[in-house]
């Protein structure tokens, strides 16, 4: 379904390669089913040719990889950005986290990707090959023969539906066209909660959070998440914690996490889909970016680089924490 | 009187320049409140780490609120401020989880408002205790 | 260049010279005045109650004609200007008002706002340039003293007309001088005439505008230009002994485009 | 572990009549970490203090906690008794069991449980408590003023007073600030220069102080005791040290249509000049935007007639760097622009003038020579009509003008009146006000002395239009009082115009990491208790650029400024607060959220190697706190998402032990 | 008494300014002109709907002598828009029953060959429901 095809952005990676310009490629390699996609580092365009891949299951945001990957490598990394992965690299660079200079950007298009536990609901079990080529998905599962049809609307991320955005905020080069910002309904999931009552809402975390393994593939996959050291691991902060032992570790874990990254988080999503439980993990990230937009004005992470988010700044007039539930109140 | 009346556990955390001395005022003045709040003494209502806020609930307390001095007036000029933005964010997130927002408070108490510091705390003890004991954000390892 | 224009009641009547001329004129300059169809009249004044949703829609129907068309909506005479901007600053910023219009308006898709509205003098300053317009002057006005007449609906509120500075504006001079006059500044132009008073009052019309008069005679005017028919009206009633002329009267005549030559 | 010893007071009956404080030290026994604990009578007393320090030795203790009335009232005192027992003062934990327990819990039950539990909070944090050391810094012995107004010329001369080198960096060709440009000065009606220029000469003489005129302050690096400043002096294309301000080359300066800024543009003036009489330094400077020799090589009559041979086409802007170790604002005030206020035909009309025209227009110094004449044709004026609040007390979110009140109009406005009617009392003097506000020494009677004695018509109202016609300026005005319009023909109209901040001040205060108001008038670092500090460590505030005020005022605080920078200069050494933040630099990211918050920018980043696991190392940008510039809020600890940033003293696990300890 | 309060919070819900805003300057008034035509000011209007001084304002032949210039908008160094409230009280008279300022019958008399449209259609406006 992408616009962009694996050859256009293999042919652009060695171009850049063979010039000198980037001395590294990151992307996405393909790992043993068609949608298992993991990020890779590529030297040559052989090693190009043969792992590269482009498909509906490119989701991963590869901004957080030049935290690790700029230190010590010799000249420039290149770097494939959808537009959303812009904003995480725009907020890196805000903390300061890469050298801007040992990175080439390169935008590219995105049509939006694929989740796969949508896909497997609709194909069932037993994928043994996709074909995202065409308008339509078709998946070849080993217990039948003819391969099963899916719509986008039927295998779209929540995030790619609710996408944000098509616009690039960061980049050396785009190929193709760049878009726009878009005006999502990604905060309506937010409302429909808050218009729970405490125990209904209670009810709907306490049964998503339960389902938490402590896995940490949030934590690993999201690139607000680039503390040298995280909290959680370290045992001078007072708060390790390595398991979800009760109910209580299950619910610190996600607030302090969604709290650590409120005004960074880009709501890139990384976090749900990543998540081996499917727990709607960006909610907590969105509800912080809801309420800091409803009091502190339109903040978007990663617009631009070198923003001031909400929670280090401040006007005189900011309301009281009383008055936010009042006026959510009134509203509702 | 009942003897197994329930007993709300309240930590405050009191700004040592502006709260703190409320609370004191308020003892010179023997304005009592409820012996169920328990102060912890900050520089500022900056100090204040939202970790320190779950840890109390975790802990199994039942209240938690924050004093700091009135907007414009912070002997660091600029800390409660921050403050209010960051609890204005994490009460409504606890919220957002289903944990009776009456739990947390943060209210401005000056270094002259002994009156108001009583008054505050009667009425949070009040108010916590018509909840009954915080089930939610309790970590039952760590149950007395 | 096209754009959406909204002629009003008095300009199809009394004031048929000031349409005439401003037609003309923006031809002249390049710029094609269409009429919006079917336009209403604007109601003259633009009532400063928040309840007042029925006396608005006409203007807010000719906001949404132009917005629609993407082109900005020109407006010469200086009430409608007054209640089309106010009405759109109100649909900008007063979302309770913007709200209740838009109950009215679901038949023809909302409206919120979206149109650029310019008086004819904000057309000539910021779409054709008055660089631009002080070469097409055909008829210079050299040594020509005018007082270039704003009243009240022209600047107030400043807020929501956005057009200049209330109390020291410069586009009517500018204008002026664009067509070679000499602007006389003067402290009552941006006075009110009397307007309307004069159906309840016409004393005091009259002493508003000779107070008017006076002071731009006194600054040694030698002519009065506005935009506005109730401001000419009540300022010749009045008794003025000194010209009073409508802005695209005098365009037309420095552009050399008074007289139709097609006729 | 700690050895904790803790001390339970009696306070007398304070504390022991609603608290068993037997039972207190008894349960505290049983913490972790307590070796030994005790009660007695009175803690405070020298008794008490003696049984503390003899506890400390004979059982080894490492922490103190005391149990007794508020951390406010005695710590101080009980962390001086520990370093007398040898101990690290901070070791020393209070646990408030008088204002906070027995004063307000009158059941003894409940107030020895809650006082236990206060106890055992106190005993779980001093087992984390680490000996802390205050940091030292020196003292750089010399201070910058930065404007050479009256605030700023004060603040220097006290300060040199006090045996130590003060510099003033003032922006314009001389030093004397608007008070050079008043006349006469409210309430006691004494010449501005007669006791403003004494003082300018007092500074020039002073072998403490430095000017550094026509100059302004361009970076500022450092912090309290060791600023490192950048002074930029712009080229005056006359030496300073030559020249002996003859005024020869004023006279013959060729180009003599300049708008006098000094006599507000009234007047003119040459292209080299002095802006006036007693300017100090009194130098002469060269104008290169109107000077022909300096615009176009052609000339060069100035350096012809200069015997001493001052003159230097050539010079250059010259950069200067020097170490301070106070720094005192003192950019001052201007009145605001009436651009917007056209109402008042300001633009229209050489006859409506701002105050500060009106002083330039009375003095003696001024381009009238100090008649009152009108600007327009020099005709006397007949009726003056002055208007008060032209921009004060405006709505906050008005374009146009300040929501402040400015403070000094009333009084300039009643001694405008007073003069005026004293001079020429065949003239009538209107006052338009929204109220008359003269709070301050003998200024009530001498507002009133101008209605009583002098008869200036003070109306309570404002003016809404001034129309120039003919010669005469028709005001129209409301009388509130007897509910009518005026319609007054005037000859001349003054507007008390607001005044703001000076435009240098905002960049300033950005360089100096010295905190402002949506007004840019510069923030204190208490409204009430420390009214001349600012709140960065050794930045200091003087006159208007902290807020409106009179030459009184301005000079109270330019003293009081002083005497807070000789305080500091004073020190040898500067002794921190030793519960400051610091980072832990293998966890700090460097995202730069701790800096975001500091309110006294005391952070900083520095790239540092790291080695790795590996043995490889890496180049990362961390935090540094600089501990003399830190005040301990904390605000960084919160914003830190690593948790690298800890606050000394009151450290991440300090206060967690203690809400567990409550909680448990 | 509970007229009152009624008419006076109804008369700012309307006008959608507010009068405790106002610094008593008067410049509001100073600027008005068609003070002298008025028997109650724009400085008393704001007043008296402040104190809740309805019944005069409603009674009063000010209400049509406001020529809704903005001058007192414009000029108010508070933002209090005196003319708003003059507006409120104004609808406030004609809306009621048969209060119609000006009906088709007073035209005749007052138009003559000149009079333009937007005099009509403004005084229409203002002084009719």
């Amino acid at each position: 379904m992408q616009k962009i095809t694996r050859d256009v952005l293999i042919d652009k990676a060695s171009a850049l390669l063979s010039d000198g310009t980037v001395s590294c490629v990151l992307g996405w390699k393909k790992g043993e089913f068609d949608y298992d996609v993991t990020p890779a580092v590529f030297t040559t365009h052989d090693e190009l040719i043969k792992d590269f891949v482009f498909s509906d299951f490119c989701g991963a945001n590869f901004s957080k990889y030049l935290v690790s990957k700029t230190k010590n490598i010799e000249g420039r990394i290149l770097v494939f950005l959808k537009p959303c992965d812009t904003y995480s690299f725009n907020q890196l660079l805000t903390e300061h986290r890469f050298d801007r200079e040992k990175v080439y950007a390169v935008g590219i298009p995105c049509e939006g990707m694929a989740d796969i536990s949508k896909v497997r609901a609709i194909s069932g079990e037993g994928i043994a090959s996709i074909d995202t080529s065409g308008d339509k998905m078709l998946v070849t599962t080993l217990y039948d023969d003819e391969p099963v049809e899916i719509a986008p609307c039927d295998f779209l991320a929540e995030r790619c539906i609710n996408c944000k955005s098509k616009k690039h905020v960061a980049f050396d080069e785009l190929i193709g066209e760049d878009g726009d910002v878009i005006d999502s309904n990604r905060f309506d999931e937010v409302a429909r909660l808050e218009s729970l009552t405490p125990d209904e809402r209670f009810a709907f975390w306490q049964n998503e959070l339960s389902r938490c393994i402590r896995c940490n593939a949030c934590r690993d996959a999201c690139p607000a998440c680039t503390c040298e050291k995280c909290v959680f691991d370290n045992p001078a902060s007072g708060i390790e914690n390595k398991s979800p032992a009760n109910e209580f570790e299950e619910k610190l874990f996600h607030i302090i996490r969604a709290y650590h990254v409120a005004g960074r988080c880009t709501d890139c999503g990384e976090c749900s889909r990543v998540c081996p439980q499917n727990i709607p993990l960006h909610l907590l990230n969105r509800k912080f970016i809801k309420d800091m937009n409803d009091f502190y004005g339109e903040y978007q992470a990663g617009a631009e680089v070198g923003m001031r988010a909400p929670l280090v700044d401040y006007t005189t007039e900011d309301l009281e924490p009383g008055e936010v539930f009042d006026r959510r109140d009134t509203d509702a | 009187m009942q003897v197994n009346e329930y007993k709300p556990l309240i930590v405050a955390f009191c700004c040592n320049w502006c709260s703190y001395a409320g609370a004191d005022l308020a003892g010179n003045n023997r304005l009592s409140y409820p012996a169920d709040v328990k102060i912890i003494r900050v520089p500022c209502s900056c100090r204040v780490n939202p970790m320190f806020i779950l840890r109390a609930f975790q802990r199994g307390a039942d209240g938690v609120i924050i004093c700091g001095c009135h907007p414009g007036d912070c002997h660091y000029t600029s800390g409660n401020y921050y403050t209010r933005r960051r609890m204005a964010a994490l009460f409504s997130m606890l919220d957002f989880l289903g944990i009776e927002r009456e739990r947390t408070r943060l209210e401005w108490v000056s270094a002259a408002e002994g009156a108001k510091f009583a008054a505050t705390m009667n009425d949070f003890v009040e108010t916590v205790t018509a909840l009954g004991e915080n089930k939610r954000l309790e970590d039952l390892r760590c149950k007395k | 260049m096209k754009v959406s224009y909204f002629p009003g009641c008095t300009l199809k009547n009394k004031a048929k010279d000031l349409d005439l001329y401003a037609l003309r004129s923006a031809e002249a300059l390049g710029v094609t005045l269409e009429e919006i169809e079917n336009w209403q009249c604007c109601g003259g004044v633009f009532t400063t109650a928040e309840d007042e949703v029925a006396t608005k829609l006409s203007s807010v129907r000719a906001l949404k004609y132009a917005s629609d068309r993407s082109q900005p909506l020109v407006t010469v005479c200086s009430a409608c200007h007054n209640v089309i901007k106010q009405t759109n600053y109100a649909m900008q910023n007063n979302k309770a008002f913007a709200d209740k219009v838009n109950r009215y308006m679901a038949e023809d898709g909302g409206y919120n706002g979206e149109a650029e509205v310019y008086h004819y003098l904000e057309m000539l300053r910021d779409l054709v340039g008055f660089d631009t317009l002080k070469e097409k002057v055909a008829n210079s006005l050299k040594g020509k003293k005018i007082a270039a007449y704003y009243g009240c609906l022209l600047l107030r509120p400043g807020k929501a007309m956005g057009m200049d500075d209330p109390e020291n504006p410069t586009i009517m001079e500018d204008f002026i001088r664009a067509l070679g006059a000499d602007a006389v500044i003067w402290a009552k132009r941006n006075e009110c005439c009397g307007g309307y008073i004069s159906v309840e009052s016409p004393e005091t019309a009259k002493k508003n505008s000779n107070a008017v008069i006076r002071n731009a005679k006194a600054a040694g005017a030698e002519m009065i230009i506005t935009a506005c028919p109730l401001c000419k009206y009540n300022l010749e009633k009045s008794g003025a002994d000194i010209p009073v002329v409508y802005i695209t009267e005098i365009l037309a005549e420095a552009l050399g485009v008074k007289e139709d030559t097609n006729a | 572990m700690q050895r904790v010893g803790v001390f339970v007071c009696w306070c007398g009956s304070n504390i022991a009549g609603t608290v068993d404080v037997h039972a207190v030290a008894e349960a505290l026994k049983n913490e972790p970490g307590v070796v030994f604990s005790t009660d007695y009578q009175y803690m405070c007393s020298q008794a008490g203090q003696d049984m503390i320090k003899a506890a400390v030795k004979e059982h080894n203790l490492t922490g103190i906690v005391v149990c007794s009335c508020s951390p406010r009232m005695h710590e101080a005192t009980f962390r001086k008794t520990a370093a007398a027992a040898g101990l690290n003062p901070y070791m020393v934990e209070i646990a408030n069991i008088r204002e906070q327990c027995s004063w307000v819990h009158k059941d003894i039950l409940t107030g020895t449980e809650k006082a236990i539990i206060l106890g055992k909070a106190a005993v779980a944090k001093v087992n984390l408590n680490a000996p802390l050391t205050p940091g030292e810094s020196p003292v750089t012995k010399r201070a910058l003023v930065i404007g050479g107004g009256i605030a700023g010329i004060q603040t220097a001369l006290d300060i040199a007073d006090a045996g130590f080198e003060v510099d003033i960096v003032e922006k314009k060709p001389t030093i004397g600030g608007k008070m050079a440009q008043l006349d006469k000065t409210f309430p006691t009606l004494d010449c501005a220069a007669c006791i403003l220029t004494p003082k300018m000469v007092d500074v020039a003489q002073n072998e403490k102080i430095r000017i550094f005129s026509y100059s302004e302050v361009t970076d500022v690096k450092g912090f309290v005791g060791n600023f490192d400043v950048t002074i930029k002096k712009n080229a005056r294309f006359v030496k300073e040290d030559i020249c002996t301000g003859c005024g020869a080359c004023v006279e013959k300066c060729p180009m003599k249509k300049i708008p006098n800024e000094f006599n507000l543009g009234m007047d003119n003036r040459t292209a080299i000049y002095i802006p006036f009489a007693q300017a100090v330094p009194k130098v002469a400077t060269i104008d290169p935007n109107a000077c022909n020799m300096l615009k176009k090589g052609k000339c060069g009559i100035c350096a012809k007639v200069c015997t001493a041979g001052a003159i230097d086409y050539t010079q250059k802007d010259e950069y200067i760097e020097e170490k301070y170790g106070a720094i005192v604002v003192a950019t001052g005030f201007n009145p605001i622009s009436m651009d917007k206020f056209d109402e008042f035909a300001y633009s229209q009309s050489k006859d409506v003038i701002t105050s500060l025209e009106f002083e330039r227009l009375t003095n003696a110094a001024g381009p009238s020579a100090g008649k009152l004449l009108r600007p327009s044709d020099g005709k006397h004026p007949h009726t003056i009509v002055f208007v008060q609040c032209v921009g004060s007390r405006c709505e906050a979110c008005a374009e146009k003008g300040k929501e402040y009140c400015s403070k000094i109009c009333c009084m300039y406005t009643a001694k405008h009146a007073m003069l005026t009617r004293d001079k020429y009392p065949d003239t009538e003097v209107y006052v338009f006000y929204i109220d008359v506000r003269t709070p301050g020494k003998n200024f009530d009677e001498f507002y009133r002395r101008a209605v009583e004695e002098y008869g200036v018509k003070y109306i309570k109202g404002m003016v809404g239009k001034v129309t120039p016609e003919g010669d005469k300026l028709k005001v129209q005005a409301s009388d509130l009082l007897s509910n009518k319009q005026l319609h007054i023909d005037a000859d001349l109209v003054v507007l008390a115009a607001a005044i703001e901040p000076d435009k240098s001040a905002r960049p300033l205060a950005t360089m100096l990491t010295a905190s402002m108001d949506t007004n840019d008038f510069f923030t204190e670092a208490h409204p009430k208790l420390r009214p001349v500090e600012s709140p960065t460590a050794g930045v200091f505030l003087s006159g208007a650029c902290q807020g409106p005020k009179d030459i009184p005022e301005t000079v109270s605080q330019a003293g009081a400024a002083a005497s807070k920078v000789i305080g500091l200069l004073a020190k040898d050494k500067l002794t921190g607060n030793p519960c400051v933040a610091s980072s832990n630099e293998l966890m700090c990211n460097g995202c730069s959220s701790c800096a975001n918050v500091c309110p006294y920018g005391a952070i900083t980043y520095a790239d540092k190697e790291f080695r790795m696991p590996d043995r490889t190392t890496r180049i990362r940008r961390v935090a540094e706190v600089n501990p003399a510039v830190c005040q301990g809020c904390g605000a960084c600890t919160v914003a830190c998402p690593s948790g690298a940033m800890d606050l000394k003293g009151f450290a991440n696990l300090q206060i967690m032990a203690e809400v567990d300890a409550i909680c448990k | 008494m509970h007229n009152t309060e009624y008419l006076r919070d109804e008369i700012i819900r309307i006008s959608g300014a507010n009068p405790a805003k106002c610094m008593r300057c008067g410049k509001c008034s100073a600027t008005c002109p068609a003070y002298d035509e008025m028997e109650y000011h724009p400085h008393q209007f704001v007043n008296m709907v402040e104190c809740g001084d309805i019944e005069p304002l409603l009674n009063s032949e000010s209400l049509y002598m406001c020529l809704s210039c903005f001058a007192c908008i414009e000029r108010c160094p508070r933002g209090v828009e005196p003319a708003k409230f003059v507006e409120a009280v104004r609808l406030t008279a004609i809306r009621q029953q048969g209060a119609n300022r000006l009906t088709a019958d007073n035209v005749p008399p007052i138009v003559d060959e000149d009079t333009p449209q937007q005099l009509l259609v403004s005084a229409f406006r203002k002084y009719t429901k």
